[in-house]
Order: C-alpha cells, then sequence, then structure tokens
C-alpha cells in the first residue's frame, strides 16, 4: 500500500455541555488510500458521523478537536490548518455527501445554483461557466434532462434526485476524497440501489477515494472494499469486509451483522442489540461495550481492551481475544439482567 | 397560488365583517348612549345631532340599527365627526397617507436596522458586542412607546434642538420655499418621528431575526454550504438570511398593530398629522365616530397588511409559489 | 441464540406528564445569569410593592408645602424630586409599583381564565363552532389592542380601576387561547389519552387531567408577557388620560402628572418610566427564557 | 335681564374679546407673525366662535361697527372708535343708534359691506336654528333697519347706558351675499367656513386642521394695510410643544407663558416677557341647591356657615402662590381689579383653620371614625369637585384643594371629566363644586349674569350655583344705573361685600396675563380682554427680518393641501 491518502491518529473530538464532557470520538485512527472505499459502521451515537464532520473541521462549539489529535491529508495536518486553507480543502479536495437529502440542501436557492456555487468558489469561474459546469455534472449524475432540472427548486425534486444533486455538488471538484454519511438512508430501498451504483460508477471515472459512513452492513457490502467497526467514540474492529463478514469478531460487530434483515424472514421483527449506546458523558470504565455483551466478564470491567491483532489486517479491541473460548457460553447482557430487575 | 390569494381575500373579507361586528357592539355595549354627550353638548349644532341620529338611528330597534350600520360602513361611510365638523372619511382619509408615510419609513428602516442588527450580533455569537446589541435591543424592546418619545423629543427638539417641534412642514414658510427648500423641510420634520418608530420598531425585529438566523444556523443545508468551502460572511448574507427572511416576512404582517400602535404615540408626541393624532384628539373631545372609525381603519389596515405579508411570503418561498 | 427479539414501539406527539415541567423549567432558566438578575430584580420591584408603606419615605399623598416644596429636582431629601404638589416623587413611585403590578397582575388572571376557557372549548368541540371561534379570534386579533381599549373607553363615561382591570384582562387573551387550543386538539389524539379511554376513563376528565400540566409552562410564559404588556398599555392609557383615573398614583400616572411641564418636570418622566422600563425588562427576560426552556423540553 | 349678556363660561380656552383699534396708515408693510397656538380655532364664523383661537381669529377677519378704546369704558359711546361705520347718530329718544358704514369698506371678495349685512348678522344670531352663544347677550337689540345700503339702524328694546357696548362690541359683521344661501344649522359643516371672508384687515390665506392657519394682509383694506404682511397661529399638540416651538424660534409669539418657563425665557437673549392685567378670576363655584332635585337646598353645601368654614380652611395665598407664582393675586370676589369700580381693599373670609373646625364642630360636623373625616348623623362631609381634565392648572388646583380641605375633615372626591361633559354638568346644574373662571367682559355688570338672581332663574342662566340674593343683585343694578364714579364704586363694593360674605364660592385667583415674543417684533398695546386687538400695528423693522418675514407680501399662497376646493380670495 503506498502512502495513505487520508490518515487520521488518535483523534478526539470531545463536546463541552452543559451535561459535562461528552467524548463523542475518543481516540480513533484510521487510514484510507487513493481510491480506496472505506467504510464506518456503528449505530447512532457511536461517532462515526463526528469522525466525519472532524475531517473537515466542522466541529461546531461546543464541540473541540482535542490537541495531539492529527488528520493528515495531502501532507497536510487539518487540525491545525488556517480558516482559509481549510476552506479551499472543502468541497474542493474533500467533499461530503448527507444522509438527509431534503434538509442538506436549501429550499431558497435552485439545485443548479447550489450546484454552480461550488464551483464559484473554488474554480472561481464567470456564473454562466459555473452553471453549465453544473447541469453538466447533475447530467452526469443521471438526471434526466438536467438543464430544466436544474433551475427547479429542492422540494419539486424527489429523494432520490435530490440525492444525486448532492453527489453531484460532491463530485463538482472531482475531490481527492468524498465522505457519504449515510447517503441512502432515506431512500427507498431501489432508489438505494441506484444512488449506491452511481456512487461506485463515479468514483471509478474520476479516481476519487471514498469514506462510507452507515449503519447499515448491506451498504458496506456492496460499496466498501474495508470496513472500521466504531463504538462509543472508538474503533471496535477493523477488517477486509470478505473477512469481517466471514469472522466478525468483536460481539459488537456479530451483534450487528444478526441483525441485519434478512430477505425471506420475518420482517416484522428484527434482532437487535439490546440496550443503547452509553451517553458520550459517561463511557464506562474497562469495556465499553460490556454491559450490552453476552460474554463479557471480569477482565472487560477491569482493564479497557486494546486493539488486539487478530489476522493480518484485522483487529479487534475484545478480550475474547485472550479468552477465546469463553463465546461458546453467552449470558443473558448486563442491561437486559437490568430490565428484568426493573420490571 | 390563484386560489391561495382568493382564499386569503375572502379570509381577510370575513375578518373586516367581524371587525365591523365587534366595533358595534362596542358602541352598544357601553352603559347609556354613547353619543349622550355629544347630543346634548352645547356646541353641536342641531343639523349635526340630527346627522348622528339619522346615521347610528339610535331609537331604532338593535337589529335594524346593525343592518344601518352596516349598510353605511358598506358605503364607506364612517359617519359625521362633530369636532371636525365633517365626515369621519374626510378626516381620516386626509390623515392617512401622514401615518403611512410614517409607517413605511419605519417598517423599512426597521426591518433594515433589525436585520442589520441581527446579522452582527450572529457573525459575533457569544461575543461582548453580541451581548451588548441584546441588552440594547431588549431595553428598546421594553419601553413604552409613549415614554421613549418623549424622551426622544425632549431631547432633540427642547434640550438640544436640532429638530423642528413636530408637524409635517414649517407651516410659516413652506410654501415659500424652493422645490428642493419643500423637500427640505419635509424630511427635516420627517426625521424625529421617523427615527423614533423605527428604534421602537427595529427591537423586536432584531430580536426576532436573531433567533430565526439562529434557529437556520443549525440547519443541514448550512453544514453544506460550508462544507462547500463558503466562508462564514458568505454563508450567513447567502445562505442563513435568505433563510431567515422568511419569517421575517411574517413578522412584517404581525407587526403592524404594534407599528400602528406606536404610530398613535409617536403621532401625538410629534404633532403629525396622521390617522393617530386624529383619534388620538378625538378621546379628548369625544368624538366617538372618529374614534370608531379610527379602531376600524386601524383594524382594516391590520388586516391588509397581514394579508400582504402572507401573499409576499408565498411569493418569495419557492415550496408555496408553486403551489 | 443470545439476542433478544423486541417490538418496536412508536411513540409520538404529547407525552403523559411525569414531572412538574414548571420546576424542570425554572431549575433550568435558574443557571443563565441574566435570569438570575432578572429574577432578583423582579423580587426586588414586587417587594418593593409590597413593602410601599414601610420603604416610602413620604406619605405619597402629602402636600408638605405646595409653594416651597414643589416641582423640586432630585435632591438628598427628595431623591426623585417632588411634583407640582410638592408630592414627594419617589413615594409615589413606590405606590404606583404596588398598584401598576397589582393592576398588571389582576388583568393577566382575567386574561389566563378567558383565554384557557376559549381555547380549551374551541379545541375540544371543534367542527363548525371551532372554525368560528377561531375566525372570531382572527378579527379580534386584527384590532390593535389599544385602539380596541380606546374603543371602549372612550365609550365609557366613567369607569373604576377594578373596570379597567376587566378591560385590560379582557383584550389579552387573544394568543394564549391559540396555544391552548392547539395543545387540546394534540392532546385529544394523544395514544396516552385514548389508552386511558381504554381503560374506561371519561375523556373530558383525561383532557382536563392533562392539558394544564401540559400547558403549565405556556401558560406561564403567557403570563408573564401579559404582565409586562399591561403594565406598558395601563401607562399608556394613562397618558392618553383615560387610564388610571387621577387620585391614585400607578406609573403611567405620574408620568401624566408631568406630562404637560416634561421639560422642566423631567424627573417626573424618567424615573417611573425607568421603573417601568426595568419591570418589563425583567419580566421579558424571564419570559424569554422560560420560553427557551420549554422549547428545549 | 340686560345683565345676562355679560357673562361667559370660560375654561382654559373660551374666551371672546374685542376688535382691533384703528389704525393709521401702514408703511413698510412686511414680517411675519407666527404665534404658538394650543389648538384649532373652533370656528371661524364669529356668530359662532368661542374658543380663544377662534375669537383671535374671526377678530382679525371682520369688523365691528365701532371698537372698543384702550380704557374699556362701556357707558354710552365713550372711547369708541370708528370701524365698519365711521359715524353714528342717535335718535332723540335713545332707542336707536344709526351706523353710518364706511363708503370704503368691501368684503375680501370685492362686494362692498352694505347694511343689509349688519341686519343679516343679528336676525341669524337670533336665530336659534343657528345656536350662537351671542344670542343672550344682545337681547336688547330689537331689530335693524336699513333705510339705505349704507346705514345701519339698530333699535333696542330699553334705553341703557350699555346699550352702544351691546351693538358695537358684541357684533362682528358677517356678509350675507356668502351666508344667506345656508340654512343656519349647516354653517359650521358649510364650505364658507372653511374659507371665510370678511371685511377685516386681514384676509383668510387657508387653515390645515391641527397645523396651522394663516392670514394675509388685506392691502387694499379700507382702513389701511396692516404693518405684519402674514399672520401664522402654529397649532402645537400641548402646551409643551407650544412653548418649545416659541423658545426654539420656530414661533414669535406664545400668549400663555407660566412661571416655570420665564427661566427658559431667560436663558434666550431674543425672547421677552410682558405682563398685562387680564380680565379673568377663577373660583370654586359650589352647589347650592341639590343636585338631585333643584327645589332642595345642597344636603351640605346649601349651609351658608359650612360655605364660610370651607373658604376658612382654604390657604389661598399659597394655593395661588404654588400655581402662579407671581403671575396672579387671589381673586377678591365675582370681579377683577382691572376695573375702576372694583375696590381693592374688599373685605374677605380670611384664612383660619382652627376657626374652620370650630365652626364645623358647631354645625355638628365632629370626627369620629379613625379616617379623620367629619360626618354629620352618620354622613360624612364629602363632596365633588369637578375639572376638567383638559386643564393642568385647574387640575393642579383641585389637588391642592382636596388636601387642604382634607386638614379640616373635608373629603373632596376629585373628578376629572373632559370639557363638553363637564361644561354639560354644570348647565344642568347636577355638580356640587367645580372650578371655573369667568373672562368677563369689559363691563363690570356682567357680574349679574354669573351671580345675580336672574341668572339663576332662567334655565339658560349662568348662575350654575343657584346663589340668590336680592341685596346683591340691588346693588349692582344701583351701580349700573348710576353715571356717578363714585356712587358707582360704592354700590358695586356694597355688592361684592355680600356676595363673599355669602360665599357661594371659594374665590381662587386672578391671574395676571404674560405674554412671550421675539425681541425683533414690535408690540403695540396689550389690551386687558384681547392682547390681540392690535395686531395690525405691530411691526418688525426690515433690519431684523428672518427668512420666513420674506415671504411675498400678500402674495397669493399656492393652493393648500388643505381643506380642498378653496376658492383664492
Amino acid at each position: 500500500m503506498t502512502a495513505p491518502l487520508l490518515s487520521i491518529r488518535n483523534l478526539r473530538t470531545w463536546f463541552y455541555t452543559e451535561s459535562g464532557v461528552a467524548r463523542a470520538v475518543d481516540g480513533v485512527s484510521l487510514e484510507i488510500g487513493a481510491g480506496e472505499t472505506l467504510g464506518i459502521v456503528g449505530e447512532s451515537g457511536c461517532g462515526k458521523s463526528v469522525t466525519a464532520l472532524s475531517i473537515l473541521r466542522l466541529i461546531q462549539p461546543p464541540g473541540r478537536i482535542e490537541a495531539g489529535s492529527i488528520i493528515e491529508f495531502e501532507g497536510k495536518d487539518i487540525v491545525t490548518l488556517g480558516d482559509d486553507e481549510i476552506r479551499e480543502i472543502r468541497g474542493n479536495r474533500i467533499s461530503m455527501i448527507f444522509q438527509e437529502p431534503m434538509s442538506a440542501l436549501n429550499p431558497v436557492f435552485t439545485v443548479g445554483d447550489q450546484v454552480a456555487e461550488v464551483a464559484r468558489v473554488h474554480a472561481k469561474v464567470s456564473r454562466k461557466e459555473a452553471w453549465d459546469r453544473a447541469v453538466e455534472m447533475l447530467a452526469l449524475t443521471g438526471i434526466p434532462d438536467a438543464e430544466s432540472r436544474a433551475r427547479q427548486y429542492p422540494h419539486q425534486l424527489s429523494g432520490g434526485m435530490r440525492q444525486r444533486v448532492l453527489i453531484a455538488m460532491a463530485l463538482m471538484m472531482k475531490p481527492a476524497l468524498v465522505i457519504a454519511d449515510e447517503p441512502t438512508t432515506a431512500l427507498d430501498v431501489t432508489i438505494q440501489a441506484q444512488i449506491l451504483d452511481l456512487l461506485v460508477d463515479l468514483q471509478k471515472k474520476i479516481g476519487t477515494s471514498i469514506l462510507m459512513i452507515t449503519h447499515d452492513l448491506g451498504v458496506i457490502a456492496e460499496t466498501a472494499s474495508r470496513v472500521i467497526v466504531m463504538y462509543a467514540g472508538e474503533v471496535v474492529e477493523e477488517a477486509q469486509v470478505d473477512e469481517l463478514f466471514a469472522k466478525p469478531h468483536h460481539p459488537y460487530t456479530e451483534g450487528l451483522i444478526h441483525s441485519m434483515p434478512h430477505i425471506g424472514h420475518d420482517q416484522d421483527r428484527l434482532n437487535v442489540i439490546p440496550g443503547t449506546v452509553p451517553a458520550p458523558t459517561e463511557w464506562p470504565a474497562g469495556c465499553r461495550f460490556r454491559e450490552r455483551c453476552p460474554y463479557s466478564w471480569d477482565l472487560c470491567e477491569a482493564e479497557h481492551p486494546p486493539l488486539y491483532q487478530i489476522g493480518t489486517s484485522h483487529v479487534s479491541r475484545c478480550h475474547l481475544a485472550v479468552e477465546p473460548q469463553r463465546r461458546n457460553n453467552p449470558h443473558p447482557p448486563l442491561v437486559v439482567e437490568k430490565g428484568v430487575a426493573a420490571a | 397560488m390563484l386560489r391561495y390569494i382568493a382564499q386569503r381575500l375572502i379570509q381577510a373579507a370575513v375578518i373586516v365583517a367581524i371587525v365591523a361586528v365587534i366595533t358595534f357592539v362596542l358602541i352598544h355595549i357601553a352603559p347609556g348612549d354613547p353619543f349622550s354627550a355629544v347630543m346634548d353638548n352645547p356646541n353641536v349644532s342641531e343639523a349635526v345631532r340630527q346627522t348622528l341620529r339619522a346615521q347610528y338611528g339610535l331609537d331604532r330597534p338593535l337589529p335594524e340599527q346593525f343592518v344601518n350600520y352596516v349598510n353605511s360602513l358598506a358605503h364607506g361611510e364612517l359617519g359625521w365627526s362633530f369636532s371636525h365638523e365633517r365626515s369621519v372619511r374626510e378626516v381620516l382619509g386626509s390623515a392617512l397617507p401622514n401615518t403611512l408615510l410614517l409607517m413605511s419609513v419605519a417598517l423599512v428602516g426597521s426591518f433594515a436596522l433589525g436585520i442589520l442588527i441581527a446579522l452582527i450580533q450572529v457573525a459575533r455569537r457569544g461575543s461582548v458586542t453580541d451581548h451588548t446589541l441584546s441588552g440594547i435591543t431588549l431595553f428598546l424592546f421594553s419601553m413604552p412607546d409613549f415614554w421613549f418619545a418623549i424622551l426622544s423629543f425632549l431631547t432633540f427638539t427642547y434640550w438640544l434642538p436640532i429638530f423642528p417641534v413636530g408637524g409635517v412642514v414649517d407651516p410659516t414658510v413652506h410654501d415659500y420655499l424652493s422645490l428642493g427648500g419643500r423637500i427640505a423641510d419635509r424630511l427635516r420634520h420627517l426625521v424625529l418621528p421617523a427615527l423614533t418608530l423605527t428604534l421602537l420598531a427595529s427591537a423586536s425585529v432584531a430580536r426576532y431575526q436573531r433567533a430565526a438566523l439562529l434557529d437556520v444556523l443549525p440547519a443541514d443545508y448550512i453544514r453544506t454550504a460550508r462544507l462547500k468551502g463558503l466562508t462564514e460572511r458568505q454563508i450567513l448574507r447567502r445562505h442563513a438570511l435568505r433563510n431567515a427572511l422568511l419569517p421575517i416576512i411574517t413578522l412584517i404582517g404581525l407587526s403592524f398593530p404594534a407599528l400602528l400602535t406606536g404610530a398613535f404615540f409617536v403621532e401625538k408626541i410629534f404633532a403629525w398629522p396622521g390617522m393617530g393624532y386624529a383619534v388620538v384628539n378625538a378621546i379628548g373631545t369625544r368624538d366617538y365616530p372618529l374614534v370608531v372609525g379610527g379602531v376600524i381603519i386601524g383594524s382594516i389596515l391590520v388586516t391588509l397588511g397581514s394579508l400582504i405579508a402572507d401573499l409576499l411570503y408565498a411569493l418569495a418561498d419557492p415550496r408555496l409559489r408553486s403551489h | 441464540m443470545p439476542w433478544q427479539t423486541q417490538d418496536f414501539a412508536a411513540t409520538s406527539g404529547p407525552t403523559p406528564v411525569r414531572e412538574s415541567p414548571l420546576g424542570l423549567a425554572v431549575r433550568r432558566i435558574m443557571k443563565k445569569p441574566s435570569s438570575r438578575v432578572a429574577f432578583f430584580l423582579l423580587g426586588v420591584i414586587v417587594l418593593v410593592g409590597l413593602l410601599a408603606p414601610l420603604i416610602a419615605p413620604y406619605n405619597p399623598s402629602a402636600q408638605p408645602d405646595i409653594v416651597l416644596l414643589k416641582d423640586l429636582p432630585p435632591s438628598f431629601a427628595h431623591p426623585f424630586g417632588t411634583d407640582p404638589y410638592s408630592r414627594d416623587v419617589l413615594s409615589r413611585v413606590i405606590y404606583g409599583t404596588r398598584l401598576s403590578l397589582t393592576i398588571g397582575v389582576l388583568a393577566t388572571i382575567v386574561s389566563l381564565t378567558v383565554g384557557v376557557a376559549y381555547g380549551a372549548v374551541a379545541g375540544y368541540v371543534g367542527g363548525v363552532l371551532d372554525a368560528v371561534m377561531m375566525r372570531l379570534l382572527d378579527a379580534f386579533l386584527s384590532i390593535p389592542r389599544l385602539l380596541m381599549l380606546i374603543g371602549v373607553l372612550v365609550a365609557w363615561p366613567d369607569f373604576s380601576v377594578a373596570a379597567l382591570v376587566v378591560f385590560l384582562g379582557l383584550t389579552g387573551w387573544f394568543e394564549l387561547s391559540r396555544i391552548v387550543r392547539g395543545q387540546v386538539l394534540a392532546l385529544k389524539h394523544a395514544e396516552f389519552v385514548t389508552a386511558a379511554r381504554a381503560l374506561g376513563a371519561r375523556r373530558r376528565r383525561i383532557l382536563w387531567k392533562h392539558l394544564l400540566p401540559n400547558l403549565v409552562s405556556q401558560i406561564v410564559v403567557a403570563a408573564t408577557i401579559g404582565v409586562a404588556q399591561v403594565i406598558v398599555l395601563e401607562a399608556g392609557l394613562s397618558y392618553l388620560g383615560i387610564g388610571v383615573p387621577q387620585p391614585m398614583a400607578s406609573w403611567g400616572n405620574i408620568i401624566w402628572d408631568g406630562a404637560d411641564q416634561v421639560g422642566t418636570l423631567w424627573w417626573m418622566a424618567l424615573f417611573p418610566g425607568l421603573f417601568m422600563v426595568l419591570t418589563v425588562m425583567t419580566l421579558n427576560i424571564l419570559a424569554e427564557a422560560l420560553s427557551d426552556a420549554h422549547e428545549r423540553r | 335681564m340686560a345683565a345676562m349678556r355679560h357673562a361667559r363660561i370660560l375654561c382654559a380656552l373660551l374666551l371672546v374679546g374685542c376688535v382691533e383699534t384703528d389704525s393709521s396708515s401702514a408703511k413698510g408693510s412686511g414680517g411675519t407673525l407666527a404665534i404658538s397656538s394650543g389648538g384649532d380655532p373652533d370656528a371661524l364664523i364669529p356668530s359662532l366662535a368661542q374658543t380663544v383661537q377662534g375669537a383671535q381669529i374671526t377678530q382679525m377677519l371682520y369688523d365691528h361697527l365701532a371698537d372698543i378704546g384702550d380704557s374699556l369704558k362701556t357707558l354710552n359711546d365713550q372711547g369708541f372708535t370708528p370701524h365698519l361705520a365711521d359715524r353714528w347718530t342717535w335718535s332723540a329718544d335713545s332707542l336707536s343708534v344709526a351706523f353710518h358704514l364706511n363708503p370704503n369698506a368691501k368684503w375680501h371678495d370685492g362686494v362692498p359691506v352694505r347694511s343689509n349685512d349688519v341686519r343679516f348678522t343679528v336676525t341669524t344670531i337670533k336665530d336659534s336654528t343657528l345656536g350662537s352663544p351671542k344670542r343672550p347677550l344682545i337681547t336688547n337689540i330689537d331689530s335693524v333697519a336699513t333705510p339705505d345700503s349704507a346705514t345701519a339702524v339698530v333699535w333696542f328694546h330699553a334705553r341703557s347706558p350699555q346699550q352702544f357696548y351691546d351693538a358695537a362690541y358684541q357684533l362682528l359683521i358677517m356678509p350675507e351675499h356668502i351666508w344667506k344661501s345656508i340654512p343656519p344649522a349647516g354653517w359650521r359643516a358649510s364650505d364658507a367656513a372653511r374659507n371665510p371672508i370678511g371685511s377685516g384687515q386681514y384676509r383668510f390665506a387657508r387653515w390645515i386642521p391641527r397645523a396651522a392657519v394663516e392670514l394675509v394682509a388685506d392691502t387694499s383694506n379700507y382702513r389701511g394695510a396692516p404693518k405684519l404682511s402674514r399672520l401664522i397661529w402654529s397649532i402645537a399638540p400641548d402646551f409643551t410643544a407650544a412653548v418649545t416651538r416659541f423658545l426654539s424660534g420656530e414661533t414669535d409669539f406664545f400668549e400663555a407663558l407660566r412661571p416655570e418657563n420665564l427661566p427658559d425665557v431667560a436663558k434666550n437673549p431674543t425672547l421677552r416677557v410682558k405682563q398685562y392685567r387680564g380680565l379673568q378670576y377663577q373660583f370654586l363655584q359650589f352647589n347650592l341647591r341639590d343636585p338631585a332635585n333643584h327645589d332642595r337646598p345642597h344636603p351640605i353645601l346649601g349651609n351658608r356657615e359650612l360655605r364660610r368654614a370651607l373658604t376658612m380652611a382654604t390657604d389661598r395665598a399659597a394655593l395661588v402662590r404654588s400655581i402662579f407664582d407671581t403671575l396672579a393675586l387671589p381673586a377678591l370676589g365675582p370681579t377683577v381689579r382691572t376695573y375702576p369700580t372694583t375696590d381693592p381693599n374688599l373685605t374677605q373670609i380670611p384664612f383660619d383653620l382652627p376657626r374652620a373646625r370650630q365652626i364645623l364642630d358647631s354645625l355638628g360636623w365632629r370626627v369620629t371614625g379613625s379616617d379623620s373625616i367629619r360626618s354629620r348623623n352618620g354622613r360624612p362631609l364629602a363632596f365633588t369637585l369637578s375639572v376638567p381634565s383638559s386643564s393642568k392648572p385647574r387640575v393642579q388646583m383641585a389637588v391642592l384643594l382636596q388636601e387642604q380641605l382634607r386638614q379640616a375633615g373635608v373629603k373632596l372626591n376629585v373628578e376629572q371629566i373632559d370639557f363638553p361633559v363637564l361644561i354639560e354638568k354644570v348647565r344642568k346644574r347636577t355638580f356640587d363644586s367645580w372650578i371655573g373662571a369667568w373672562n368677563t367682559e369689559p363691563s363690570p355688570g356682567s357680574v349679574l349674569g354669573s351671580w345675580g338672581i336672574g341668572g339663576s332663574r332662567a334655565t339658560s342662566g349662568n348662575n350654575f350655583g343657584s346663589y340668590e340674593n336680592p341685596i346683591f343683585d340691588i346693588n349692582v343694578d344701583s351701580a349700573l344705573a348710576s353715571f356717578d364714579a363714585v356712587k358707582r364704586r360704592a354700590y358695586f363694593t356694597k355688592a361684592y361685600e355680600t356676595i363673599i360674605q355669602d360665599a357661594p364660592a371659594i374665590w381662587l385667583a386672578e391671574p395676571l396675563q404674560m405674554v412671550g415674543y421675539h425681541s425683533r417684533l414690535q408690540l403695540a398695546t396689550l389690551r386687558p380682554d384681547a392682547w390681540w386687538a392690535h395686531i395690525p400695528e405691530w411691526s418688525i423693522p426690515a433690519d431684523k427680518r428672518i427668512p420666513r418675514d420674506n415671504a411675498p407680501p400678500s402674495a397669493t399662497p399656492p393652493p393648500p393641501a388643505l381643506p380642498a376646493g378653496q376658492k383664492t380670495p
């Protein structure tokens, strides 16, 4: 592997709220190579979106990227860049696609304007030329009759169309990295597939890297080559996609895979991991997943697990790496016991 | 869109009709006869008494009085002002342009000023500037209109006599001035009352607009804009303001009653010969037809204001425009 | 299989109230220094009103010397000066605090009662009655409050303070009744109300039981703003000569006492005005903090 | 009743006065006089005008037949100077006077002034559908005959020393050709009322309601052009605005300065103050009859001793000092010191609080409860004092009186009501007490209308308190019938002392008038009944003029914005 395009080391993004310091991202390290698609998966509240926003330095007060965090992109440390320099990168070298295509577009401007604005800011081209480029880009994302669609307002487009607009906006400057934050969550299933295909297709044409953030392992399976599982502000497992699905190591990953809907199964009932992600202001000591874990034992409470090397490119933050036999004796997780006790 | 306009027009007409009923009730709810003071007033001539009796038909049964009242209102007749010795329509008709001038200058001024203040505050949110401006707008917002107008009048005509003491023009010279001089004379008289009303009204605009901008800022499309690499200033001006302006159009409609009330006091204190001045003077002379006429016209103004604001909103918001 | 199977429970709309929302809101706003200062100042003003007889340095209506002690500018003996009747303006402002606050509070109680009742009836009955009541409300809202009061008060030849309070109250409930109606409508269709009905409770009882707790914080906000508005309106009406009848002292009246000589007797407009602005400001700060707290709930 | 004509209600604004005197031929005319005014004129029709602004402006626009002299003599035609009539002749039986009109006199529209105008004026004032306030003042005039177009013969019912005064002072002649086609009931609302045509030395230019009234010099007037070419009444909304306009130089003249304004005037070297004797006295009048039933005496105020006690409890000197500073004296009685017939040392009821308390005790009004208010047989010693809310000084007076009487254990409920409502209440005699002011006329005989038996018994009479004492009436009548100055004064003294001791009112104040004016103005005599009488003689020297003075003299002003449809004179 050549020098990575983006390298994050020990990223800590904390929010200083009334109810305490929320350590939303708490020591994340990862790398993305050029042209690669890296997936980040996890429940909401696990810190994946904050990681993405940190890469673009879009953390608003009271949030803050803590000193010592390093986000190296194309040889520059994003954490220490000046405001003008980071703006040069945003939308230009790194862009982002959001999960809510409706609210991510400004309702009072035409979509063409909004796409063209990227070119106006970064390519310093005339209004006319920016518009032409925008229409071209919109056509590229598969919007039929792009010229007239560009003159429409967001509310006049369907959800899938809007997502295409966002993609056009993101790819306008042919960025080195596109961060896609739940790009398909809000769309219905058939559109989801189209959008993912489009992304993969455009990635090939442009040669950009993609950081695919999602809670949906299915999306990962379709798009990513490597995947990172995040939980409670930390990376808990990292592996090649095939490896992860075949041999998930972390109990959390295991739970995620189990909770995937399977075609042909009863869709009314979903397998879910009991309990919820703890509040970021009070991560539990020891293993942060301990209370929801069916395998946890004393060690999990006593010691915060490090990232254990499991395979060649497979790491996991679980003490099971030390005592793998415990996997054979699951018990009801603590949260379930508590729940029973409470009822 | 056309249907919306039609609907809104009908709604406004219904409101005006209800207002007419309410004023009729107001006239009759008072103990005795609101015109008794007028009827027996030695200064009121027999002709006026007859006009009043005919106008209000006070000796008739209530339903008939109501029909007559509605009928005369429908014909634009608001009764006879005995303190002016002319019809209420004539009195208010000649005063209305002055009130509208004052209100529109203050409306434009206060929204421009209020939005500017809000932009400054939001651009530096949390700073000392922000807090200071918040304090000032809150202070202005909490100030009774008449008290602020008194202070402004005293300060700039009595202690620092910079501005003329009320009126729309200086009647002693106005007609003998050149065109430029006449315009200058009008402006000189307009500045202080308009500024007073502007400041009074801008406080609520600034407070509202600041909140609206802060509401908009966490929106996803602002993040999108930031993501595109726009500067904070560009984001505020282009993306945030444009969206935060939509609620402000609603505020235009909502601010009409307050603006009108403010205009009443400002007109009284600055002798600005508008509707408010006429009605306030009518209070002193118990010129009840003129007071009621003022209430009706004021309510129509407010209804029209909110109607216009709603239509503007529909025009400005692309989401509504296409429906 | 260690993984539990759970039902998704959809929840939406207003939730049954478990803890006092008002207490929660008060606790929350008290974290802001500006609210604490406002609360303290308002407390002081209310105390001034309550303790008027104890703290006023002079009898507010005594005219100690109508020749030598009249129209005196502020001094140590008379910090707010004296009026044309040689009365001490400070003492009158202190007693005026009492009257102005009383009028504000009483009129607001009238407004709240009418507003809650009107909104509740409109929302509960619904249908044609609701539509009619709402159009009527639109019309009421189109008449500027001051104009409406002028219309009524001018028609009334002479009226007492009690009548003034009633009129002020009867013109101040329109916005609140809208909020109440909205809440009633939302509650009518709320799950827990349906659930409670399924358990055999009567709907009307359920509504009342849940309506008020859900509304408490909004009512408190409306009341706070209402008191401020009434204080300003009363002063404005007094300034137009149709407010509090003259022998009594309210803030508006004291200003009126000096109104025709406001250039020379500036202290008579300044001090009661400052008291008024201070009171209204603290009320506005608290109302804003309360409604913020409510929105964040 | 002849004397009825003289009194008139006056509340802050109400005043009817007199006319210009002769003016010598004016040279170097020019200059503008801007007058700060507290309100619009009520009407620009002389037969209807009642407010002070109405009086001022109509007396500039219209003419008397003859004008009273500065000495305000009212006996026969002593001191009167020719105006519309250049001479007059008495009939042998003195029951008529023939006024010979000035042949050059013309209305502002060019039509000559004719004797039928005089007859028309009298006829319309006597017409009840007009409702002229002057109607009761000219009851002694029977009719006007017009033997020829230049001679108007005024016929009187009875020979009276003041009959000439009635015809000359009370009548401002109106043009018949303008008004005859309009029914009197519709005069106020007519177009003609907004574009008055007169014969005075100033002609009407325009009236912008709530803003200004403007008159311009009638340069071709038969009495010569006035010296100032323009007069403007600049109308301010309230006292502060009016005085501020004067202080800031926006206006040149302010007629109602108060003591509080003097420091501000003194600060400005271009402003001057002038005091002059007025004809006004202010009083608190008691209703001697029961407001609910006029056939019964007032349950409290019907008692003479009690009224005397109330007067004794009132420190009138302090009151006057508090409100007027040095600009007023305590009133002597129903009269003013300006009259030569008034003895300034009339015996008064002294201020004596202990004695007042004693009297009240002896009348059975005792302090029983804890609230220090006296009562008798369970009835508290309390009554209402009505004041017009529009008059700040009178409201002040009421609040001061309230406190003073409280010291004596009397509860005074101050009721502020609007002026028209108050007038109505007073006319219907349904009041307990009120604070009023009479602006008397040049004749001291006016006192019978306001305090005599006739004024009490006539339904439209001005003796609202229903005070009746024949001794008072007889002495006034004797005085009026007497041609001997010493005797006249003695009779009046007797009459005044009678009424003072009966205390139908507390005689409060006799204000001096104080006007403020810009130093570039050169004033003429300020006549006690009407400071404006000699305005046509006022001037502004050419070297002291400011831009507003240099408006083209007698230029026709451009068509005004209001009222619409005005005819240019």
